[in-house]
């Protein structure tokens, strides 16, 4: 965690007292912790459908759009499956696995989501340090490339990747990345430029250090804080995107459950089962709400602290 | 104060004390401050940072912000109570009885408002006038503030302005309603000092023609001595000492008032003649005050009865107020230095020695672009900020170098350039024999190891993200001159001889103090045992107790490893009680050049001149030449032909035709000595007949 | 339409197994339907033929005559509004979707017309007769029938549409379908408005062909773009069509259908065809925005029942979706493997699942209980035992392990999803492990002959000897064969059945193909899907057709 | 401030031909063989190469790249060796290219072996005759002729000993031994208007863009109009209460709505508004093409569902904005002067608050143009998105290469737009 406390000067920490004060900082906010209560449930969710779910997410169990019951906590979709367990398993490609193509059905940890969201932090930062610190010539074209990229509408971006490539969760963490990278690097390269001013980064340079050292050692670990943040705010919005792939028929492959295409599914039977739209929008909803809260909440108190 | 109190104080505060409420408790800033300010009078309130001047400033003005309040005591204005006053009735107090002007006058003004607005709604709002009379009324402020071309002046916006300017708009429209009561808070910390020194004058001029109360709040006791009546001194939120400013000065009464003006420099003391004595240990946190009397952890006098009794701020037989139990019985003469302060001896340098960085006629230009279609598609005339033109001067091992001048003089350009930050645009650089002409990149490593600097903002000297151990030990790491498993030993030694100890190496720069990490910034330039070292302004940025820790650490460490150092700062005084030789740099140019005790008195460069004349100096006893520079610094893209100096110069009339050589003709460098040269058209006879800018009532520094 | 009026001309040409159908049908031995299909399929007009059926006492129930007698005075007037989506559309020969064909239906006609009850009668035709080896046909055609730019309609026209759909240039998939036709030389112009064609091969499904959606007359000077050139006999005329987006028709004025009160059809003034997706569609009609919703999916049949203010009328149909194996490539190529996968389609439950039970259960073979010629049998039962035991033979044969690994591959369009679902559930006891590659169309149709299991859609067709030679036989390879597979045996058969008139004597032959297809075909299919029409119910005259087919000329709207 | 303009209209300039790159090579590698799809899976590979050189993808990519931006009639009038002009087709309102031969609009037309020249009239009607054109004889031996085609292309055709090429039909591919050899399917270029033909719908991609661009900016440019000044009012609102109720009801509200997919938003309304209540159109079903100005009701539902997810964004913003200016020393400044609040909030925050957002808000247009994908395609409203949407999906990538470039520039120029409003609202930049 890439948050700090301030502290009274203190004899040396063990390991444990480190890590606790560095969580501290979220329970300082109120905000951070419902977002981080949210955020967690989903978490916690997603690793207990790796081992259980109330019942098969893909067998067609039970009567068809079925409303609640002590059966069907959420009720049943429109192949009678349980919604809940659908919903469970969705997490998981968003969260915790990436199915790499091929016949094996091999999966990474890691969700589409997360690595998505690490490919746009990492090309980011390392376009936005070296646009930031090293500025001049750098700067002009790693912009200009990058304001091409911000110009492309992100639904058209993913349109345009996904037409070009077509489905698959690698496809969709690569648009993640194309498409996040530029508000990163954006990101990085202003931090970059505010603390490249900084007599530290002097030091450095009158050291004679490279400057890529300079840019990974003596300025990443300082902007770590609000790009982690962006990140997580990011994986909101991967979440969202991935969504609206799934709705539009374009997003995450089956057969995993994908909360948008339960949204598109459902809606077609909206008559029958409104809530079945409700729940997924919903799943959507809350985790995007948990990673605002938890951001949001989070960087007030980091400015809090650097004040 | 001679007249007669008939009518009750402008402002009168009677046990005031403010708490912020926090998260799980509160705190008192401030407590226990009453004083009072009369019509005409100007009361200084001094202190170091965190000593709770601000707050009390807010707090006249009801201006906390939402956890903020007044916990006791009352504020009397006028003999109206203010606490608990708010809304509407508030408001037409602020701005209009009351007003303020505070530290940056660029964040204070609005930015996308036109200065004429920002002033005449202060007139409309509160005096309903109109429009056309309001901005009648605000240019002849403007004018009364020296302000050229006020007309103008009203239709621009605050960024089209220089500082000083924008500090004349500010107190311009401070004064507009003729308040009865102006609170100033540092306002000239953010000028330059020849700008600080009119902006002074102007506040002394206006206290005596507007007959307000000022209540003007500074950490420099120079500037306390010039512009106040009284002075009240502030510590760790509560009020150590009142009295009137010849006082203080001459007579100081609190330990805390006595520390204070022994840690700074006197203008003209050196370190060979002279020792700063810095006040141990540090402000207290407001939450972690000490029962008995604040200042007792940090007194040399302290007896057991401080440590459990707050002692009462008390009335002197003299008249003047302490919150001391032993007030009466201190003698400032009995005290002793404190063992661990060493006081650096045979400082007396050989300027004649082996010369260890050469440098002639370097320049550093740097190119511009222009704003016209022409400049934006690469076609226009090329043109350059000319930011070190042609400097040259020798430096002999184990001396020091201070660099003067306001900013914008080309003084951190110019170690830029000879640390290779920058690369030179042409001239000469040599150290140690090799050419530092280039930049660093191109430089060998075992010759980099042998520069290094010590920079000037504690805050940012440190990488937040490393321990003190790591930050000492990467350059030993990165030039390889400690073995690996000596690194530690080796960082600890040095944290022992910046008298940190070994408990600071893992700690994380947030847990420091600005001083503390001064002190690992510059453990961290002498790690790779470096034959030069650079110190950008090393201790502007701190407190002055801090202050004199840390130039007599780096005395201390000069000495010890023989090390050559380049001072640069903007406080005369300091650099001429640090350095064996000094350059006065004005726009790019070294004006004058020469053994410390030399620059400090005639014959003098004018430019050397006016400066001096404008430092504040903290002993009001002390008369100073009044030699004001008109104008602003120019730009350094379109320097000014001849001598850079001329379009301000106060003494080019004593040149033949009003000085007409200065404005095409660069001028000759005059010898006055070996080592001392002037740059200047005006002969060596009329320098050396200049006064001496600073006299004592008798003596003659 | 005009009244159904028997002409002598009519009774006297006769085809001489009529006599024999009507005494079928009398006794009861065939139904009505299929009789009237028979007789008209023989030449005799519809009108004679329900005359003729009318007369009968028929031992079955009535089947629904084909233009239900209008209730109550019909009304003049009026728009109508459909969602379907609009496609690229220039020559109607070329057309391969229903929707394009729609818009063209409005503008130009057909020789015959396919009834909702599965009958096909003449239409442009006046009459056509069939020699008795099926190999002569006469097509007379209507007189005094105008195109709308005022050219009269006349063998000209016939002989120029024969030519586009026979000349390979073209691209029509009437070439294929009129394989009977070596080229232009076996049509013949007899007359103005006689035409006569001479078959290399007998086959009864010429007047079915003549209503094959890319079968409209076209004008002589048809230059190759419909949208460019909006020239044809239909009752209206087009006033825009953007791809995408809208298609606007307007009334003709003087079309050659009269209308019951005397007056030229049709009755509607405008149609409008709006280009939107089927879940907008859905809600569109629902608001009541549009009027019709072109082919709803299951899902919107569920959500537009009980909707107040339309009238969803359902038709059987022999449109499926169908299960298909390569059998040129491991491990289809394995009788075992197919029918163990056959085995594990628990048809009612798929049926329900993915139609809501709308529809028809199916046999393992492309024949429909909608066609004339279909056979009864039983519907296999759920049998994930039986599949086990037959893969597990196999898999010890092949010495691999089960389960047996295989991807089934198809788009996300109608039910097929569901249907995937529900097998992959149902076929996993038996040890299959199904890995689902589902879609959007287009992707699945770049490919739907390729992949090795698909579920692909086929479209209604009237009589199952037109399906079956499209996609099961050497010819078809490398066109709609999509499996590859051929059965010697099995094509002997459907060349008889294709010359077989008599409808019992051909659904003899079709018990045999049924047989050979569930013991030893390709595909698998659980059900024949039900189709809705689904209007506002102030459209009167609405037709629910099994292909999904709008024939609006004669449709009028209460207002 | 002129060289702040300049600068920005360079870069957006040197942005959009990033951009158009980016997006021809991402495509140009991504997007399979799109003969495949055409022709079907049975088609043999000679077809496929013959009519990859129908659609002139047989040039290389640079070479397309070329001719897409700027057209490739200049590169075909070098081969026919005459001024290519086009002429409006009076039949179908769309534009045929021709050869001015002489003050002649002629094309040329292989048949059976014989050239034929068709001249065109006044009238847009053409008359053939036999062809008087000079063949030429290349190294092969075999004859070859240059010239414009009735589809538009330009032709080499060839003829002779050892000429043999597929000839191209409507519908297939056939083997020849004369006919034409060599395509370049005429085409202005993008920067002359012309994004070629639709491989979609058959028609130039240009004549459907039209209609849905201002579709788009009908349907976009309410949805601006409505969030704008009420997420600016509301976020104002929230920063000058901040940490009060109001502030927490506003931004709790703005976040949900933020982070409710404007999908689900979209099926709730057609729900509540289109089919229970029945007070508003469900979806955009347009009748005709004027149908939004008829019926402006369509708009409702979509422009709320734009609201719905959009506005909370901007309030949040506006609201950041607002409550950084109003700690701001300057406008400590103002409250010290005695300014009434009212006049603190109007005349010293608002402005400066605005400046931050009013970029953003730029920037975010691309962001919009997302939601405008997902609306148009849950209300079936032909727009810009919609097209894009459909386009991908079947693999025009004349389409969507079109389309995208049109979305991107929208952007662009919002951003410019977004630059110069905030150079108009900020005196530093403005004075300098």
């Amino acid at each position: 965690m890439a948050v700090k406390t301030i502290l009274q000067p203190i004899s040396q920490p063990s390991r444990l007292q480190k890590m606790w004060q560095s969580t501290s900082i979220i329970f300082e906010s109120r905000v951070a912790t419902v977002g981080m209560a949210m955020v967690l449930f989903w978490v916690i969710l997603a690793f207990l459908s790796l081992f259980w779910t109330p019942y098969d997410p893909n067998a067609s169990d039970f009567l068809q759009n079925q409303g609640p019951s002590v059966q069907n906590w959420l009720g049943t979709d429109h192949l009678g499956r349980d919604i809940l367990s659908r919903l469970m398993q969705g997490t998981q490609v968003i969260l915790l696995k990436t199915r790499l193509p091929g016949d094996g059905g091999i999966s990474i940890p890691g969700g589409v989501a997360i690595w998505g969201v690490i490919g746009s932090l990492s090309l980011g930062a390392i376009l936005g340090l070296n646009a930031g610190y090293r500025g001049g010539w750098w700067d002009q074209v790693i912009m200009q490339v990058l304001d091409a990229l911000i110009a492309f509408p992100q639904i058209v971006l993913y349109l345009v990747v996904i037409a070009a490539l077509g489905q698959g969760d690698l496809v969709v963490i690569l648009a993640i990345t194309i498409t996040g990278a530029p508000g990163v690097a954006r990101l990085a390269r202003s931090l970059a430029m505010d603390i490249k001013t900084r007599d530290y980064i002097r030091a450095a340079e009158t050291r004679g250090e490279s400057v890529w050292y300079i840019m990974f050692w003596e300025i990443l670990p300082n902007a770590r804080g609000p790009l982690l943040v962006d990140g997580m705010l990011r994986v909101g919005y991967a979440i969202f995107a991935i969504g609206t792939l799934g709705f539009l028929g374009i997003g995450l492959p089956p057969p995993d459950p994908d909360w948008g295409n339960m949204v598109n599914e459902a809606r077609r039977n909206i008559f029958s089962n409104q809530l079945a739209v409700i729940w997924p929008a919903l799943a959507i909803s809350t985790l995007v709400i948990g990673l605002n809260l938890f951001a949001d909440g989070l960087r007030e108190e980091m400015t809090r602290y650097q004040k | 104060m001679t007249e007669l109190k008939k009518t009750p104080p402008v402002l009168k505060l009677e046990d005031v004390a403010v708490a912020y409420k926090v998260r799980g408790g509160e705190i008192e800033a401030v407590q226990h401050v009453s004083f009072e300010i009369n019509r005409g009078e100007t009361l200084g309130i001094v202190g170091e940072s965190g000593c709770g001047k601000s707050t009390l400033a807010w707090a006249v003005l009801n201006f906390l912000g939402n956890n903020g309040y007044v916990k006791r005591g009352s504020i009397k204005f006028q003999g109206q109570e203010l606490v608990g006053v708010t809304g509407e009735n508030l408001r037409r107090l602020r701005g209009d009885q009351i007003a303020m002007v505070y530290q940056d006058p660029m964040q204070a003004l609005n930015p996308s408002m036109r200065l004429g607005d920002q002033m005449s709604e202060v007139l409309t709002v509160h005096r309903g006038m109109k429009k056309t009379e309001a901005e009648q009324r605000c240019m002849e402020m403007l004018d009364r503030v020296y302000m050229p071309d006020a007309a103008n002046v009203m239709k621009r916006y605050p960024h089209q302005i220089s500082g000083g300017q924008q500090q004349r708009v500010v107190i311009a429209m401070a004064l507009l309603n003729d308040p009865a009561l102006l609170i100033m808070d540092e306002p000239t910390t953010a000028l330059d000092v020849t700008v600080e020194a009119a902006v002074l004058d102007l506040i002394a001029d206006l206290r005596r023609e507007f007959d307000t109360a000022i209540m003007y709040i500074t950490h420099n006791l120079g500037v306390v001595a010039r512009v106040s009546t009284r002075v009240a001194v502030m510590y760790a939120g509560e009020l150590v000492e009142r009295a009137t400013v010849e006082e203080i000065y001459k007579n100081p009464r609190h330990p805390y008032t006595q520390g204070l003006i022994r840690c700074v420099p006197k203008l003209g003391a050196d370190k060979a003649r002279s020792v700063l004595y810095p006040i141990r240990g540090r402000v207290p946190p407001p939450n972690n005050r000490p029962v008995g009397c604040v200042f007792s952890p940090r007194c040399a006098f302290i007896q057991e009865r401080c440590r459990d009794q707050r002692p009462q701020l008390r009335q002197l037989p003299d008249g003047s107020w302490v919150r001391c139990h032993f007030a009466e019985k201190i003698d400032p003469s009995s005290w002793t230095p404190y063992d661990e302060i060493k006081t650096p001896e045979n400082l007396q340098r050989d300027l004649a020695g082996e010369p260890i960085l050469e440098v002639k006629d370097l320049k550093k230009y740097y190119e511009v672009r222009g704003s016209s279609l022409k400049d934006v598609i690469g076609l226009g005339e090329k043109r350059y900020v000319k930011a070190v033109e042609n400097a040259s001067f020798q430096l002999t091992r184990g001396t020091t170098l201070g660099v003067v001048g306001e900013s914008g003089c080309g003084k951190s350009t110019l170690i830029k350039t000879i640390i290779g930050l920058e690369d030179t645009t042409s001239g000469e650089a040599h150290f140690l024999g090799f050419d530092i002409t280039n930049s660093i990149k191109d430089r060998d490593r075992s010759l980099i190891q042998e520069l290094q600097m010590v920079f000037q903002n504690p805050d940012s000297t440190m990488n937040p993200s490393y321990t003190v151990g790591q930050q000492i030990s990467r350059p030993m790491q990165h030039f390889k001159t400690v073995p690996k498993d000596q690194i530690r030993a080796e960082v600890i030694k040095l944290l022992d001889a910046m008298r940190l100890g070994a408990n600071y190496y893992n700690r994380l720069p947030r847990q420091l103090s600005g001083g503390e990490k001064q002190r690992v910034g510059i453990a961290r330039a002498l790690a790779s045992h470096p034959d030069l070292v650079l110190c950008d302004e090393p201790v502007s940025a701190l407190d002055v107790s801090v202050q004199a820790a840390i130039l007599n650490l780096l005395l201390e460490i000069q000495q010890e490893y023989n090390t050559t150092l380049v001072f640069i700062a903007h406080d005369l005084s300091v650099v001429r009680f640090f350095s064996d030789q000094v350059a006065v740099m004005y726009l790019g140019q070294v004006m004058e050049i020469g053994p410390a005790e030399d620059i400090y008195a005639p014959p003098y460069h004018p430019y050397s001149e006016a400066l001096l004349s404008a430092v504040p100096i903290p002993d009001p006893t002390v008369k100073q030449k009044y030699i004001r520079l008109e104008g602003s610094v120019p730009s350094a893209i379109n320097p000014p032909d001849g001598c850079r100096f001329h379009t301000r110069c106060p003494r080019r009339n004593l040149l033949p035709d009003g000085g007409k050589i200065c404005e095409t003709e660069i001028p000759p460098w005059r010898e006055i000595s070996a080592e001392h040269r002037i740059f200047c058209h005006l002969p060596i006879e009329i320098l050396r007949d200049f006064a001496p800018v600073v006299t004592q009532s008798t003596e003659e520094i | 339409m005009k009244k159904p009026v028997i002409t002598k001309y009519d009774m006297e040409k006769i085809h001489p197994a009529i006599p024999d159908a009507y005494q079928k049908f009398e006794e009861g031995r065939i139904s009505r339907r299929e009789f009237l299909r028979f007789s008209t399929l023989l030449g005799m007009s519809a009108a004679a033929a329900q005359f003729l059926a009318a007369c009968s006492t028929p031992t079955e129930e009535a089947a629904p005559v084909e233009e239900a007698a209008p209730t109550g005075g019909i009304k003049r007037g009026g728009t109508w509004t459909s969602s379907m989506q609009l496609q690229l559309l220039d020559h109607p020969a070329r057309l391969s979707w229903v929707e394009g064909a729609n818009i063209v239906r409005q503008i130009c006609e057909y020789l015959t017309q396919t009834g909702t009850d599965n009958i096909t009668r003449p239409y442009l035709l006046e009459k056509w007769e069939a020699s008795d080896d099926v190999k002569t046909w006469d097509l007379y055609l209507r007189q005094g029938i105008k195109f709308n730019n005022g050219d009269e309609l006349s063998a000209d026209d016939v002989l120029f549409t024969f030519g586009e759909w026979l000349n390979p240039d073209v691209g029509s998939s009437m070439l294929g379908l009129m394989s009977y036709l070596s080229g232009m030389q076996d049509v013949e112009k007899v007359d103005d408005y006689h035409v006569k064609l001479h078959l290399q091969f007998g086959d009864i499904a010429v007047p079915e062909h003549l209503f094959h959606y890319p079968a409209v007359v076209l004008h002589r000077d048809f230059e190759g773009d419909i949208i460019k050139q909006p020239v044809g006999t239909g009752a209206f005329t087009l006033e825009e069509y953007a791809e995408g987006e809208r298609a606007v028709f307007k009334r003709r004025e003087d079309y050659w259908q009269l209308g019951e009160d005397g007056d030229p059809l049709p009755y509607l003034d405008e149609l409008i065809y709006v280009s939107t997706d089927k879940d907008a569609g859905v809600a569109a009609l629902q608001s009541g925005q549009v009027d019709a919703l072109y082919d709803p999916r299951p899902t919107d049949f569920q959500a537009l029942q009980g909707v107040e203010g339309l009238r969803i009328t359902p038709a059987s149909t022999a449109q499926c979706l169908l299960g298909r194996m390569r059998v040129d490539l491991e491990p289809w190529d394995d009788v075992r493997v197919r029918n163990a996968l056959k085995m594990c389609q628990d048809r009612a439950k798929i049926l329900q699942l993915a139609y809501f039970g709308e529809g028809d259960l199916s046999l393992d073979a492309h024949v429909a209980p909608v066609h004339p010629e279909y056979c009864e049998k039983d519907i296999p039962a759920y049998d994930p035992e039986g599949a086990k035991a037959l893969l597990e033979e196999y898999a010890a044969e092949k010495g691999i392990e089960l389960p047996l690994k295989v991807t089934l591959a198809t788009k996300n369009d109608q039910a097929e999803p569901e249907i995937a679902q529900a097998l992959k559930e149902l076929a996993a006891p038996a040890g299959f492990e199904i890995e689902l590659d589902i879609t959007e169309p287009a992707g699945y149709w770049d490919r739907w002959t390729e992949v090795d299991l698909g579920i692909t859609s086929w479209t209604h067709r009237p009589l199952a000897t037109m399906v079956l030679p499209l996609a099961y036989t050497k010819e078809a390879i490398g066109a709609w064969n999509e499996t590859r597979w051929t059965d010697d045996e099995f094509e002997e058969i459907l060349r008889e059945a294709q010359g077989t008139l008599d409808v019992e004597a051909r659904r003899a032959l079709m018990c045999k193909i049924e047989d050979i297809m569930q013991e030893r075909g390709p595909i698998f299919n659980s059900f024949w899907k039900s189709v809705w029409n689904v209007t506002n119910e102030k459209f009167q005259n609405i037709k629910a057709h099994p292909t999904a087919y709008d024939l609006l000329y004669d449709v009028w709207k209460d207002e | 401030m002129a060289r702040f303009i300049i600068r920005s209209i360079i870069s957006t300039i040197v942005t959009m031909f990033l951009v158009s790159a980016a997006l021809f090579f991402l495509i140009e590698v991504g997007s399979g063989d799109i003969t495949v799809k055409i022709l079907g899976v049975f088609s043999t590979p000679e077809q496929r190469a013959s009519y990859r050189a129908q659609l002139g993808l047989d040039a290389s990519a640079w070479q397309r790249y070329v001719d897409w931006l700027f057209g490739n009639d200049w590169r075909a009038e070098r081969k026919v060796g005459y001024p290519l002009v086009t002429a409006v087709n009076p039949q179908t309102g769309e534009a045929d290219w021709w050869a001015d031969v002489d003050g002649e609009l002629t094309r040329w037309q292989l048949d059976e072996g014989i050239l034929m020249t068709l001249i065109r009239h006044e009238d847009g009607s053409a008359t053939s005759h036999l062809s008087s054109g000079a063949w030429k004889t290349n190294t092969a031996g075999s004859e070859y002729f240059w010239g414009v085609d009735t589809k538009n292309n330009a032709v080499m055709w060839v003829r002779g000993e050892g000429a043999e090429v597929w000839a191209l039909t409507k519908a297939g591919l056939r083997k020849e031994g004369d006919g034409p050899k060599q395509y370049i399917p005429l085409r202005k270029g993008l920067l002359r208007g012309d994004p070629g033909i639709s491989l979609q719908y058959g028609r130039p991609v240009a004549v459907t863009l039209i209609a849905r661009i201002r579709n788009t900016l009908v349907l976009a440019g309410v949805a601006f109009a409505i969030i704008m000044p009420l997420a600016l009012f509301v976020g104002i609102l929230a920063g000058i209460n901040e940490g009060k109720p109001l502030d927490r009801i506003i931004s709790i509200t703005s976040l949900g709505f933020t982070a409710t997919p404007e999908f689900v938003t979209g099926i709730f309304l057609i729900l509540i508004f289109g089919i229970w209540l029945k007070v508003l159109p469900a979806v955009a079903i347009f009748t005709s093409a004027d149908a939004i100005f008829q019926d402006p009701k369509l708009l409702a539902l979509p422009v709320l569902t734009l609201t719905a997810v959009e506005l909370g964004y901007v309030a949040r913003m506006t609201r950041a904005s607002m409550v950084e200016v109003m700690d701001s020393a300057y406008i400590r400044t103002a409250i010290i002067k005695g300014m009434p609040k009212s006049r603190v909030v109007f005349r010293h925050a608002i402005r400066n608050a605005l400046m931050a957002p009013i970029t953003i808000i730029m920037l975010h247009v691309n962001w919009l143009i997302g939601g405008l994908v997902v609306v148009e395609v849950i209300f079936g409203y032909p727009g810009l998105g919609y097209y894009i949407y459909k386009s991908a999906i079947f693999g025009d990538f004349n389409a969507v290469e079109a389309a995208a470039m049109v979305t991107v520039a929208i952007a662009i120029i919002t951003r410019l737009l977004g630059d110069l409003a905030y150079t108009l609202l900020n005196p530093r930049i403005r004075y300098s």
